[in-house]
Formats: structure tokens, C-alpha cells, sequence
């Protein structure tokens, strides 16, 4: 059928709550302050500074003494040009595990030298082991399933120099570090650390860096200073599609 | 299936011949009356549609004319099959001729009673027919395409803007939603007419218009054949014109309708005989057409505590049951109303919906019932709405309830925004596939607390329905048995409407369907 | 104990996630564009856009085709001064039943006379019920049950202008009006309607106009001309308080 | 209570056999030797507190002390006592000329042995009387102010920030949680002392000291006085500083401590011997102060899968119980660990989740049972959370579970903010209240999928267990046989903290818990 439903324009687009440009969020936070209208008031206040607008509390709880909980509902007059978004080249497409192992056989020539950890106190490893180890995740082989990988995995709660002393020892194309406890942004020291430490050893340039994790994100992994950050709903023939085009081009910049 | 109650047969025999009792007075006392609304059925039915200069809709021309010339008491139909007969016009042409102001049906020379009969019978049945024939393929088609397994889920579109509703239709398709439900625009009910035309500006829902509801289908099929599972579609008939709204259901192909006049009468304060003579036709057509029938029982529990209300909807069920069979509505077609709307705070709450699940369940083996979710009790928070939702659908699974109505995290706010759908259709998904076998997996303590409740409330209903049976439906709408709301036999809307058949009064398509019945 | 926790700034409150000045809220909306790394970005720029910080986006899900769900949490770094939104007196202490009578005996003199109703379309009649009739709600009897007042409910689907011809008819010190439906802004329309009957017939002055549903606010109802609004969690005492001290300011000012 | 699932007593008895078995070889294998952490222990118990110029605990610099000199094997309590006895000062005092390098405990003259035994157990005896004198008080507390009905709705602080947990905590009681536990900063397991002092910054959890302990316990004592409800405290003993942990709990009125060996070999590299040892005491001294015990099960749900692993869970239960009989804790202050981590999308997982929750509830029908809420399949939705939660919640009241850890719609993202906590706890409310009796109102088919998963799983813990018992506990840690996680005997931190034990070993706090347990 002709679809009649009015045409959203990807130049300008705001959030769609029961039809198109009404522009209707949710806000939830807590304000410390007790439980009164004056408290609504700063609620909506505040959802004003952000410059949303016809701001309603739809919900008001009291947590505790102090400490009150709102629902807010509101319009959001902002609009996003997806459009110059779009453009940016976000969405890559990745490439299966067969095609890595085409790529890197002629892109490549050699197995690709990856060492991997989750690092400083964080003893989650499920992440890390889900990129690496042969079982992998959801049904996707690991890189240690690949041909065209050879991978270290030393598990977790390894101290950041030792991932480095690793990745020197055995003369890494790139270093992979998984972090998911990020309470006091526990994961933002941490990887910051591990750059620190790789630029006073001088070597940052010679390695890839990526890390992983449920709360990291390709942009702040960039800002931290890694080359590339992977969030949940990662499989491995994703991180692999990423280092072999990354070691190809490298490959090509050197030669 | 074995009783998990262990209930009563006498009591339950009790209150089906109280109930059945009810049902034959009522449609006593209603009988001998149609109404403008049947008469514009009957007109529609015939092809007559569309809108004249000043947008009313033609059927609603043609009956006012009759009904201002004090023709209506012999029936639209025997005006049409005259002019038939006397100007060789089809229904349509006809219509087309008053609207214009070039034909007076009443002014016309009265020609051969059975010729006009049986002009205007051949061609209705040649029309019903023509539809008969396209609800098979759609039968066909639902059986080709296959539907999700039970219990139904039903999701109710509101946007206003029927092209809005059908991208939500589209997200409750690709969530896992068996039925989109195009509610109407507020206050429709009150409306004497139906809208023409698409529509993109309602209140709280979107006008339930024959263009509406082709669009909605149009692009439910398309959806069902691009992904291989058929999409039902379903409206409101209650209000002040449900025989009609059941036509034009009929004719785009909707499956389901929610159908009761109660609803009508206890919310929008319309006239209880008005209302109940139209829901009698409407029923027929959706009985005859094959779309399946929602109660409204719910609505009580909306108005009434739900723990003390609980015996007036199981009455209502069983009279409505009753009715709907009257009007020839098979078993499988009757999804009679049920909610969860037991206050969450009630200790032990959940046993006794659990109870009143069953119960109708076993009371109604054969019929799907439309179970609803809590919505009175619901508030601004929508986790809280959420849990209450989870458990409503795990009654709703352990209890074999046939069509859900989706519960949606915002239920307290606001009609649900696209996310709060598809928030909604996953917590169904999740319970009815994580907890799928629970139901048969489990008995009740005999004499427990869900035993006892159950009978408990099956006497209450017995003792209502005896009352009933006794001072009659309409005394016990008055009394306020339902809802909690009280409502006179001669006031409310549309009693105006309501008009006593002359010796003449005929009516092809009610004869059709109900020859259908006998053959 | 001495209460060691950090000291909540009143003069600067911030949302409060896990700890004090933490900032962190979250938003949710729907944006109509693709589920894609573009999509997340757009709704990283949309928080952006609202001034809000370190915005992450922790859930993405794709509703149907072309329309993307977003949970993002970020830090607030505005800040309310609640000092002074506390100066505004918007706290009122509310009277109970008796103390409404006392007041009233002491003030007003003689009954108020309140017609009410759930008007336009809208048939929702439980919380207009809730605040006139003698069953009231949640245990506080309606003002039906008030000595000092004189009520007349009309009930739901009235229209607006019955309602204004109602209140001439009686005298009426108050409108009283109930919305419930708000698709499409459908409250809004009625509400100002009434608030144009009123003042084309010259009566606005005339009377306290009041309006309630679960969707009103005070801050609504005075935007569209109304002296006050009451939301859900509204008992008739707070009702009655507010009427009859409003009725008492008027006669001792046209006194 | 009558069983529900239709267990088979033999195959029950077979269980219990090999998992009796497995305790009494893996403490023989453990025997004869001690741990720094249990002598630091004994200095703890005798009143060593603080910390040196350079921060390290004075427990630590006694340790380490004598260590250096070799002089371990006979035990921290010997030295001291002959110490006591040369010195005739109080165990604080030579503690702190230790620190200041002003003693040296080997370098002292060895006096009569029976009299340095004497003094330091004398002293150990009076602290000890001392503290349960104050553990008895906090038991009257606790009958005067009285708790919430069961289960115990349990609930994890995390901010970092003690003064900040205080405040959590006060969020927790007011909405109805009953305990509140102080999860630590991240690897504070892998520590091998204790910090001091109160501590405001942590990660992932607040740092477990004695001062934390104290503070939380004097806020929740004020709120329960204030509410008339008494609130617990809960935090975690495993790790390296087990024993030591279960002394400050002790001291400071605890009421619950996560006590685990398994979690700290598994996940925290721990070596397998250090923490069995370390464990068998802190125990010990859990169960002779009245502290409830927490297993830690629910972790290999959360590595492995948990429809394959469930054999694993029971298997676990039955030596973790076992062992800790053996330390002397009584039935009622075990609360064995389990947890709700089915996939979401499983058919009938529920189901699976209902037969296990009641297979341990009926193996151990005097222990409490601390029941874990799904995290490992938890994402960002928190809708999809928050239902997961509310069959959980179900599932804890339907089959009377003891304590239950209140799941949160955030747990896939991030430790629970203020208001997460609520939303838990009010859907734990809601759901505990709804469906109060539901458990005791349902049985089950015979030979359904209920009854014949929980048969399944009896009879594959049955096999590991004699597995185990045959190969021993070790070995089966080698094998990976817990949460899919392989660890060598021989292997992982602190295994230089083991100390063979002299001829002339002696730990007089050991003997008096023991003693106590033969009277
Ligand atoms: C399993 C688990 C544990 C296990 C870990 C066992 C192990 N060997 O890994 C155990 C039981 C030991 C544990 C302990 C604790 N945990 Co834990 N745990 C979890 C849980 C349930 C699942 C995590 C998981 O395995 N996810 C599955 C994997 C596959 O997902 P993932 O890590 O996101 O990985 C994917 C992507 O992110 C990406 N990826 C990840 N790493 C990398 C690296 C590279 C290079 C690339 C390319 C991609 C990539 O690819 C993966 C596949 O798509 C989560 C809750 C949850 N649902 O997330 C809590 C959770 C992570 N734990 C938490 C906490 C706080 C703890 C404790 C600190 C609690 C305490 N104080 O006692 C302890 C101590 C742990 C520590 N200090 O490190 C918090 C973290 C909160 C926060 N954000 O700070 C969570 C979120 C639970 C909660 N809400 O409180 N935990
Ligand atoms: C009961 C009910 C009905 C009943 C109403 C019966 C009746 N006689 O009132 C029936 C079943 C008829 C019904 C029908 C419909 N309903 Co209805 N209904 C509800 C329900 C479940 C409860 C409302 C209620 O009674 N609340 C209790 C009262 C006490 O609360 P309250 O109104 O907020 O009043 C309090 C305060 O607001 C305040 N207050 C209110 N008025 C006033 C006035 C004054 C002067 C003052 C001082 C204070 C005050 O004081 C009260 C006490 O504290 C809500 C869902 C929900 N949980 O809110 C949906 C809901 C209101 N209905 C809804 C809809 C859409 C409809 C329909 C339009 C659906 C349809 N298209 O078919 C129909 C038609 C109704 C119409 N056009 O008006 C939507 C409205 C969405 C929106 N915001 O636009 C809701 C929110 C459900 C939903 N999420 O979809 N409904
Ligand atoms: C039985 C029934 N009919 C009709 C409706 C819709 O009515 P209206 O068109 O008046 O909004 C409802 C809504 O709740 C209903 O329950
Ligand atoms: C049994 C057990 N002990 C201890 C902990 C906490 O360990 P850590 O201090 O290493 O973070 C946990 C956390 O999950 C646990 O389950």
C-alpha cells in the first residue's frame, strides 16, 4: 500500500512518542530534596534547563527522608540532522569468519598477534573469553578459532603492565582489554591507565588498542585514546573484521 | 479438561438456567422495535454508502427521509425494494436520487408488495453473499497465512491518525501481537452516524470509519503475507451505531469486534433499549460473518471493586453468553470479558484471579474470552504497572485465556506511546513462553482459598441472576447491578431512535441470517 | 549518629544516581530513524543537545522498521536553586473536614454553592465523583458531605457550555471540572473552551474556576486561565481548602 | 511441610552419604595446617586493632612478625602468651611495642609453656564472653524490635562511599528491606589484611572495615529503633581475610556474612587450600556468634549454564552444608545459596526454576536459603528485568525461601542507584503480599515436568556427588566441575599464607569454639 503515514524528515528528527514530531521523552531522576510541590517544581525546572518544554511530572515517589523520585514527561523541541550523521560512515559492514580468513590471507599473509585481558581488579572474564576463546559467544567461535589469529588470553584480574609485558613478549599486533566493573568509573582509570603506560614505554603507535565491555562505547573508548571501542552485542567476527582491516592497512601505510 | 475447581454442577446448572431465563425476557421485551441505526444497517448491507453536500453519510440520508415521512415503521428495506421495483435504479442509484433531493421513496406509487420484498431480498442476498465470499478468503487466508498460538495478544491503536496506527499496527505485528485493535475516537459512541472517509485527527483513539478500517487491513495482509502470520483486526461496535459498525466490519474483513451495549449504556449513558435492540443485529451480523465478539465485562471492574464486583461479571458473562447466542453467534465467536483488577494491595489477590480465571474458563469452555489487563489501579510508575502486567500474564497462560489484551507500562498515563507496546508485548512474550505449561502442571487444594473463592463467587452469581431472572434486566441496570452505575429504561441517548415495528416492519437481512440459523 | 553524609547544597541540587552530585538521570525516547551506530550517536547528540554530559546509551532496540528505542543515561550538570523555589510558598498546609467547617462557619458565612463535571467528551466521572459526592475517595467523604458547601455534580459528557448555564442558574461560587482524556491535547481544547464560554459571557470574573484529572497540574491549569489545578493523589479536603479560603479572600476584599 | 515434589528417599540419602563423604575427606586434607589470616585472627580476637606508622593493620604487624622469624607453626597465640607472661602487658599493648620495633615476641625468653598458654587463653576467653555478651543483647534487640515476616528481603549497598551507603541503607529500610549488606570495593578478596578506619572511596562497593561496619550497624539500629523494625547487616567474609572478616562481624553486630571459600577459588584465583582452611575457621566463628552464613552457588549460575549446572548447585549445597555443620554452625544460620538464572527465553524455564527452588528447600527444610535474583541474562531493558524479577519474587514466596536478594531493573547495567533500590523492593512487596499463599495452595501433577526435573537433578547431583567423593573435592575444583571454572590445587594467591603446624600448634580461640560445641 501507498504508505501514507506522514514522512519523518531525516534532517530534522525528534523523538516520536505517539506520532510523529510530537517529541515526547521520558525523564527519570532523583532529586535530593523532600517530597513536596516545591520539589516538583524543580523537577520541572530542571527539565526546562534542559530546554524541553510543556514539562508534566507524571509519577513523584518519596525514596527515603529527603531523597524524591520523578517521572517526567516532555516535549523535546531539539532536532538531530541524521541525515550529516549518517553520512559519517558509522555502520561498517563486517564481515564473517570466512571472509576475515580470505581478507586476511590476502591483505595479511600472517597470523595477526592478539593478547587480550580483563584487567587491574575487575575478575570479570565472560567478556573477554567470548572474543577469544574458541568456544566464543551465542554460537560464534572466538579468534582462537581463526586461522589467521594467534591469541594470548590471560584471563583477569591481570595488572595492566603485565598485559603490556605480554603483548611485548610476544610481539602484539594488538592489545585487547575487557572492563565491566565501572562503579566510580572504576574502568575509566583503569583503561586510562593501560594508554599511560603503553605511551611511557613508548609503544602506542606499534600496537592496536581496543577494548570491550557492557559499558563501553566505541566513543569512549576514542576518547580515552584506544583505536576502537566494542559494547555488548559484540561477537568476535566483528572485533576480528576490525583488526584485520586495521592490520592491512597498516600493512599498506608501512609498505 | 478436568474441572481444577471442582465446582458445583447444580450451581453451575442454577445459574445457566437463570441466566438463559434473563436472556428470553430480554429479548422480549425488546422485541416488536428497530431502530434507525438497524435501518441504516439494512441500507448499508444493500451498498448504500458514501456521503452527500453536507458529509452525512447517504444511509443516514435515506433513513431520515423515511423516518420524517413516518415511513421507518415498515422498514427501510420495503421502501427500497419499491423504488426498486419502481425505477429500475439499483440501492445505490436510489440513495444517490434522495440525497439529491430528486427522489421522495414516500411519494412514490406503492407497487406489489411481494415484488418490492422481493427485489430488495434478491439483491440483499446477492450483496451478503458477495461478502460472504470474501470472508472466506479470509478464513482461507488466516488459515494459509496461520496465526500466533493461543492466548491471542491484543493491542489497541489510538494515535487519532489512522496512518500513525498503522505504523504502531506494524510494531505490534513485528512484536508479536496477534490483533490490532483501532480504538475510536472519544466519544464516537455518541455519534448517530458513522464517519466517512480516512481520517488522521481523533481524540484518544482514531474514528472508526469503513475507509479507516480498509486501511488498517490493507496493511495488516501486507505485513502477514511479507512475514507469514496473519494479523487480526479489530474495532468497537457499542454506541449508537453497533449494527452498522458491524457491517462495515464484515465488509473490510475486521475479525473481531468488541460488541456490548451494556458498555453503551452504564459509560455513555445511552439508552438501554435503544442500545440493546441494536447490539441484538449486530451481534447477528457478527455472529453470520464469522467475527469473533469482545465483551465488555471488564468495564464494571473499572467502576466497581473488582474483589466484591467479581459475581456481577461472572451474571454478565452468562447473560451475554445467552444473548449472544440468541443472536447466532457460535461458541467459538463469543470471547466473553474478563480483567485483573483486584486492587495490588489485596493480600492473596492474585489466588483469587486466578480463581475468576478459571472459573470463566471452565464456565465457557468453548469460548476464547478477552481477558484485560489492571488498568484502574495502575499509576503514574510504570515499573509498578509492569509487575502487575507479569502477573496478569501469567494468569492469562495458566489459565488458557484465548485473546489478551496487552497490559503496557504506562497505563496509569497515557494510551501507550510505540515503545510502551512493544514493553508490553514482550513481558507477554517472555511470561506465556517462560511459564507456558505451568497451568496444566498445577492443582488446587481442594477447599483451598482458590476453590473456595471461586465458589463463592459462582453463588453470588447464581443469587444475582436469580434476582434478575426475577425483576428482569433492565429493573437490575436501574438497580445499579452493573458497575456500580444506575441507568433508566426511558432515559439516556438515542432513545429517539428507537422505532415500533408496523405489521408490515421488514427486514431482508435479519431474515437472511436467521434463515441461515434454521438451515 | 552525626549524619556524616555529603551535605546536600540546596542552593545547587543535581540529580542524585547512586551519590550525591553524581548527576545521573536517565532519558528514554524514540527517535524514527534505523537501528544503527548512527541512530545511537543521534541519540547521544539529542542528549548533547540538551546540555547533558557523558550521556551513554544503555539500551537500543529496534521497535519495527525505521524506529529505534533509546535508554541513555547521563549526567545533569545543571543545577536547581531550591531555596528558592521553597520561597514560594507553593507548600500549603491542607485543612482537614472539621477544620474546613470552622473556617468556614468563621469566614465565609453561609454555603458555597460548586457545580462540577466531567466535561466535553470525556466520560471519566470517577474523579470528579471522587471530590463532590457524599462516598468521596479513599475514605474522605466529598464536599457533598460538607456543611459549608452546596454541590451540584452534573456528571460526565457535559458539555461546556450546560455547565456555565448551570452555574448562573444556581449562583455558583465555583466551576468545578474534570479531564481525564488528554490524546491529542484533548484536555487542553475543552478545558480552554470553557475558560472562552465563561469569559465571552463576561462571567470569569465572576466565579472560582477550578480544574482536576489525573493529567492536570496547577502549573497547567493556571497557564489556561484557571485559579487552580488538582492531580492525581488530590483528596476533597485539599479541594475544600482551597475554595474556602479563596472564597474568603474574595469577600473580605469586596468588603 | 509435606513434600511437594515427590522425592525419592533413597536417592535423598544417597546425596546426603557422599556429600558427608566429601566434607570429612576435604578436612582431613586441609588438617594440620593454619593460615596468617587465622592468626591474625587470634590477635583480633584478643583486641589487636589499628594500624601501624606505615597503615598496616597491627593484626598484619603481629603476623608477620613472627612469621618472618619463622616461629608461625606454633601459632600467633603461643608467642603472645609467653609475651603476656615476660611482659605482663595486655596483648594491645605488645602489639603496639611490636609495631614501634620495640619488642621482639621470638627474641623473649619461652617462660613455662602452661603458663603462657593460660594467660592468652584467659584473655581470649574474657574478649570472646565479651563479645557474645554484646551478640546476646543484639539478639534481644532483635526479638524486641522484631523483623519482617519471611523472606528477608536482602539488599546490597555499593556506593563506595560508607556515609553514602548509610544513606541506601535508610532507603532500604524504609521500603521494607530487611537486610542491608556492604558489598566491598572491588577485590578487596584479594587483599591480604584489612583496612581501617571508615572509607569513602571504593569501587563497585564500599570497603569492608571494622569502622563501615560500625557505622552502618549504629544507622540501621537508630532506624530500627526509630521504625520499630530491626534492620540486619550483611557483608563478605570470602576472599583472603575470611576469618578475620567473620571477627569484625562479630564485633560489630553483623547479623549475616557471605561466606564462601569456592567463590574465592574460582573468581578470585585464590588457592584452594589457603581459603578451605581460612573458611573452616571463619565458620566456626560465624556460627559460635549467631551469625547467619551465606553460600555463594547462585555465582557458578552466572558462569555456567544454569539448566546444565543445576546438578552442580545441589551438589554444592550438600557439601557446603556439610562443611559447615562441621564448623559448627547450626541449620538455622545456614543459608544455603541458590539463584533464578534460567535463560529468559527457555520454555518453561519457570517451571525448571519452581522444581529447584523447591527441591532445596525441601533437602534442607531447617536452613533459610538465600535465593539470588537473574543478573547474568539481564541486559539494559529494565522492563524486561523487572518481570524477570516478579516471577522471581513468585517464586521466593511460593516456595518459602528464607531470604531473598531483591533483584533491580538496572541489574544489567550498573550497581543499583537510590531509586532502583525502591522499584526492587516494591515489586518484592507487591508480588510477597499478592501471591501470599499461593505456594501452599498449588501441588503438583505427579510425574509432571515439575515433579521430573526436580527428580533429574536429585539424581545428577546424586552422581557428581559420588564422583566427588571418590576423586575428592580438589580435584573435582580441577575439573572444572563448579561454574565451568578450572583451578589447580597447587595454584592461586595466598598460598604462601599456608603454615604447616608445629608439634606445639595451639589456638585457644579455636578450642573454646570447639569446646563449647562438645558442652
Ligand atoms: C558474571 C558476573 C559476575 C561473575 C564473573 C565471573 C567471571 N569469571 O567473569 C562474578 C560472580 C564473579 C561476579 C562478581 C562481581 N560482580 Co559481577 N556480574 C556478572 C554478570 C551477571 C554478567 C557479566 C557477564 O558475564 N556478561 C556476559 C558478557 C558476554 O557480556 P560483556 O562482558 O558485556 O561482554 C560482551 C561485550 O561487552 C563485549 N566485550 C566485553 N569485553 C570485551 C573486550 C574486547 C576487546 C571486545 C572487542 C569486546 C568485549 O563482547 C562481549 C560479547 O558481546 C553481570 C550482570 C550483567 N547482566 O551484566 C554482573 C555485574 C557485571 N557485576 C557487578 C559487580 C558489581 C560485581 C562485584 C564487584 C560485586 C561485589 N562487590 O561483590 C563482584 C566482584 C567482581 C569484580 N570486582 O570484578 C556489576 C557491575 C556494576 C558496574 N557497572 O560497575 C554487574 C553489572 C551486576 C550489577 N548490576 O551489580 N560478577
Ligand atoms: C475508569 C476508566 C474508564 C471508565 C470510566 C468510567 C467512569 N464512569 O468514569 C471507562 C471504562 C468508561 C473508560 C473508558 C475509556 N477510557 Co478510560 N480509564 C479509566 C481508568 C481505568 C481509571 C480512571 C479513574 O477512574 N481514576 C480514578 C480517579 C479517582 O482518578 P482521577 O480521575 O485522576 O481523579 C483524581 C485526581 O485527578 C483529582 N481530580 C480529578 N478530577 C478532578 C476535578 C476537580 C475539580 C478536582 C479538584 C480534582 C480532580 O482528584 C481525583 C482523586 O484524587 C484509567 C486508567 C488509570 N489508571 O488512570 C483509564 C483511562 C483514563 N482511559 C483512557 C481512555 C483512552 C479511555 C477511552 C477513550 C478508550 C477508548 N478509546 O475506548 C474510553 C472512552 C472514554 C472517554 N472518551 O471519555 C485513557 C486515557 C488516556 C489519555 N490520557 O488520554 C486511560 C488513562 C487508560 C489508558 N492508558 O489508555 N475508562
Ligand atoms: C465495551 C466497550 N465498547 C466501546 C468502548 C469504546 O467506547 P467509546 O467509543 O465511547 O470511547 C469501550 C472502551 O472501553 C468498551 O469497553
Ligand atoms: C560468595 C561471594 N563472596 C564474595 C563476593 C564479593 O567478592 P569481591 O570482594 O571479590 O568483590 C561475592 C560477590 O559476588 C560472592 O558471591
Amino acid at each position: 500500500m501507498p504508505d501514507l503515514a506522514p514522512a519523518v524528515d531525516l534532517g530534522a528528527v525528534r523523538p516520536y512518542g505517539d506520532m510523529l514530531d510530537d517529541g515526547l521523552l521520558q525523564l527519570s531522576f532523583t532529586l535530593p530534596v523532600p517530597n513536596s510541590l516545591a520539589a516538583r517544581r524543580a523537577a520541572l525546572d530542571l527539565a526546562e534547563r534542559m530546554g524541553l518544554a510543556r514539562a508534566e511530572v507524571t509519577h513523584v515517589q518519596q525514596l527515603v527522608e529527603g531523597y524524591t523520585h520523578f517521572i517526567v514527561l516532555a516535549h523535546c523541541p531539539h532536532a538531530i540532522d541524521f541525515t550529516a550523521i549518517q553520512g559519517d560512515g558509522l555502520d561498517i559492514g563486517y564481515m564473517s569468519h570466512e571472509e576475515v580468513e580470505e581478507f586476511a590471507a590476502a591483505h595479511v599473509g600472517r597470523p595477526i598477534v592478539v593478547v587480550g585481558a580483563s584487567t587491574g581488579t575487575d575478575t570479570h572474564s565472560v567478556g573477554i573469553d567470548a572474543m577469544l576463546n574458541l568456544k566464543g559467544f551465542q554460537g560464534h567461535s572466538g579468534l582462537e578459532a581463526y586461522d589467521s589469529f594467534e591469541t594470548h588470553n590471560l584471563g583477569s584480574q591481570v595488572p595492566n603492565g603485565a598485559l603490556v609485558a605480554k603483548a611485548i613478549e610476544v610481539g602484539a599486533d594488538a592489545i585487547l582489554v575487557s572492563q565491566t566493573v565501572t562503579g566510580q568509573d572504576a574502568h575509566i582509570r583503569n583503561l586510562t591507565e593501560l594508554v599511560e603506560i603503553l605511551e611511557a614505554e613508548g609503544r602506542r603507535r606499534d600496537v592496536i588498542l581496543a577494548c570491550g565491555g557492557t559499558r563501553v562505547s566505541n566513543e569512549l573508548a576514542k576518547e580515552l585514546g584506544y583505536d576502537a571501542g566494542f559494547s555488548r552485542g559484540t561477537y568476535p567476527n566483528h572485533l576480528a573484521t576490525f583488526l584485520v582491516r586495521e592490520v592491512a592497512a597498516r600493512c599498506s601505510s608501512e609498505s | 479438561m478436568k474441572s481444577k475447581l471442582d465446582l458445583d454442577p447444580g450451581l453451575v446448572a442454577a445459574c445457566r438456567e437463570a441466566a438463559a431465563q434473563v436472556g428470553r425476557r430480554t429479548i422480549e421485551e425488546i422485541g416488536g422495535r428497530t431502530t434507525v441505526s438497524i435501518e441504516r444497517t439494512v441500507a448499508r448491507l444493500l451498498g448504500v454508502d458514501g456521503v452527500d453536500a453536507l458529509d452525512a453519510p447517504l444511509p443516514n440520508v435515506l433513513v431520515d427521509h423515511v423516518h420524517e415521512r413516518g415511513g421507518l415503521g415498515r422498514g427501510l428495506a420495503w421502501w427500497l425494494g419499491n423504488a426498486m421495483v419502481q425505477t429500475g435504479d439499483p440501492p445505490e442509484r436510489i440513495a444517490a436520487a434522495v440525497a439529491a433531493g430528486e427522489l421522495d421513496l414516500c411519494a412514490l406509487p406503492a407497487g406489489d408488495e411481494d415484488a418490492a420484498r422481493r427485489a430488495v431480498t434478491s439483491e440483499t442476498e446477492q450483496r451478503m453473499a458477495a461478502i460472504m465470499r470474501k470472508r472466506e478468503q479470509r478464513v482461507a487466508l488466516r488459515e494459509r497465512l496461520g496465526e500466533g498460538p493461543a492466548p491471542l495478544r491484543y493491542v489497541l491503536t489510538a494515535t487519532g491518525n489512522v496512518y500513525e496506527d498503522v505504523v504502531h499496527g506494524r510494531a505490534v505485528a513485528e512484536n508479536g501481537g496477534d490483533v490490532v485493535a483501532i480504538t475510536r475516537s472519544t466519544a464516537q459512541s455518541l455519534l448517530d452516524f458513522i464517519p466517512f472517509g480516512p481520517t488522521t485527527e481523533g481524540f484518544g483513539g482514531t474514528f472508526a470509519t469503513q475507509e479507516n478500517y480498509r486501511i488498517m487491513r490493507e496493511a495488516m495482509d501486507e505485513w502477514g503475507e511479507r512475514n507469514g502470520r496473519y494479523i487480526r483486526i479489530s474495532s468497537f461496535c457499542s454506541g449508537l451505531c453497533m449494527a452498522e459498525i458491524a457491517t462495515i466490519g464484515a465488509l473490510e474483513g475486521l475479525d473481531n469486534l468488541v460488541n456490548d451495549a451494556l458498555y453503551g449504556i452504564l459509560y455513555r449513558d445511552i439508552n438501554p433499549v435503544r442500545t440493546l435492540i441494536d447490539q441484538r443485529i449486530s451481534r447477528m451480523i457478527n455472529g453470520y460473518f464469522g467475527i469473533v465478539i469482545n465483551t465488555g465485562e471488564d468495564n464494571y471492574l473499572r467502576t466497581a471493586d473488582a474483589v466484591e464486583a467479581a459475581p456481577s461479571v461472572v451474571a454478565s458473562q452468562l447473560i451475554n453468553y445467552e444473548l449472544a447466542r440468541a443472536s447466532g453467534v457460535p461458541d467459538e465467536q463469543i470471547a466473553l470479558g474478563d480483567a485483573f483488577e483486584i486492587h495490588p494491595s489485596v493480600t492473596n489477590g492474585f489466588l483469587y484471579e486466578w480463581a475468576q480465571a478459571q472459573l470463566t474458563r471452565e464456565l465457557f469452555p468453548d469460548c476464547p474470552i478477552k481477558y484485560m489487563p489492571p488498568t484502574k489501579h495502575m499509576d503514574g510508575n510504570p515499573f509498578r504497572t509492569h509487575a502487575c502486567d507479569t502477573l496478569f500474564n501469567l494468569v492469562t497462560i495458566g489459565t488458557h485465556q484465548g485473546i489478551e489484551t496487552i497490559g503496557m507500562p504506562t497505563e496509569g498515563v497515557y494510551t501507550p506511546h510505540l515503545a510502551d507496546r512493544v514493553i508490553g508485548l514482550e513481558n507477554a512474550d517472555y511470561v506465556f513462553n517462560f511459564a507456558h505449561d505451568f497451568g496444566d502442571e498445577i492443582e488446587f487444594k481442594p477447599g483451598g482459598i482458590i476453590q473456595t473463592r471461586a465458589a463463592d463467587v459462582l453463588d453470588g452469581a447464581r443469587r444475582l441472576l436469580e434476582q434478575i431472572a426475577e425483576i428482569g434486566f433492565f429493573a437490575a441496570i436501574e438497580r445499579g447491578t452493573f458497575g456500580d452505575a444506575r441507568r433508566r429504561i426511558d432515559e439516556g441517548r438515542g432513545a429517539d431512535g428507537v422505532i415500533v415495528m408496523d405489521e408490515g416492519y421488514f427486514n431482508p437481512c435479519v431474515e437472511i441470517m436467521e434463515g441461515a440459523r434454521v438451515a
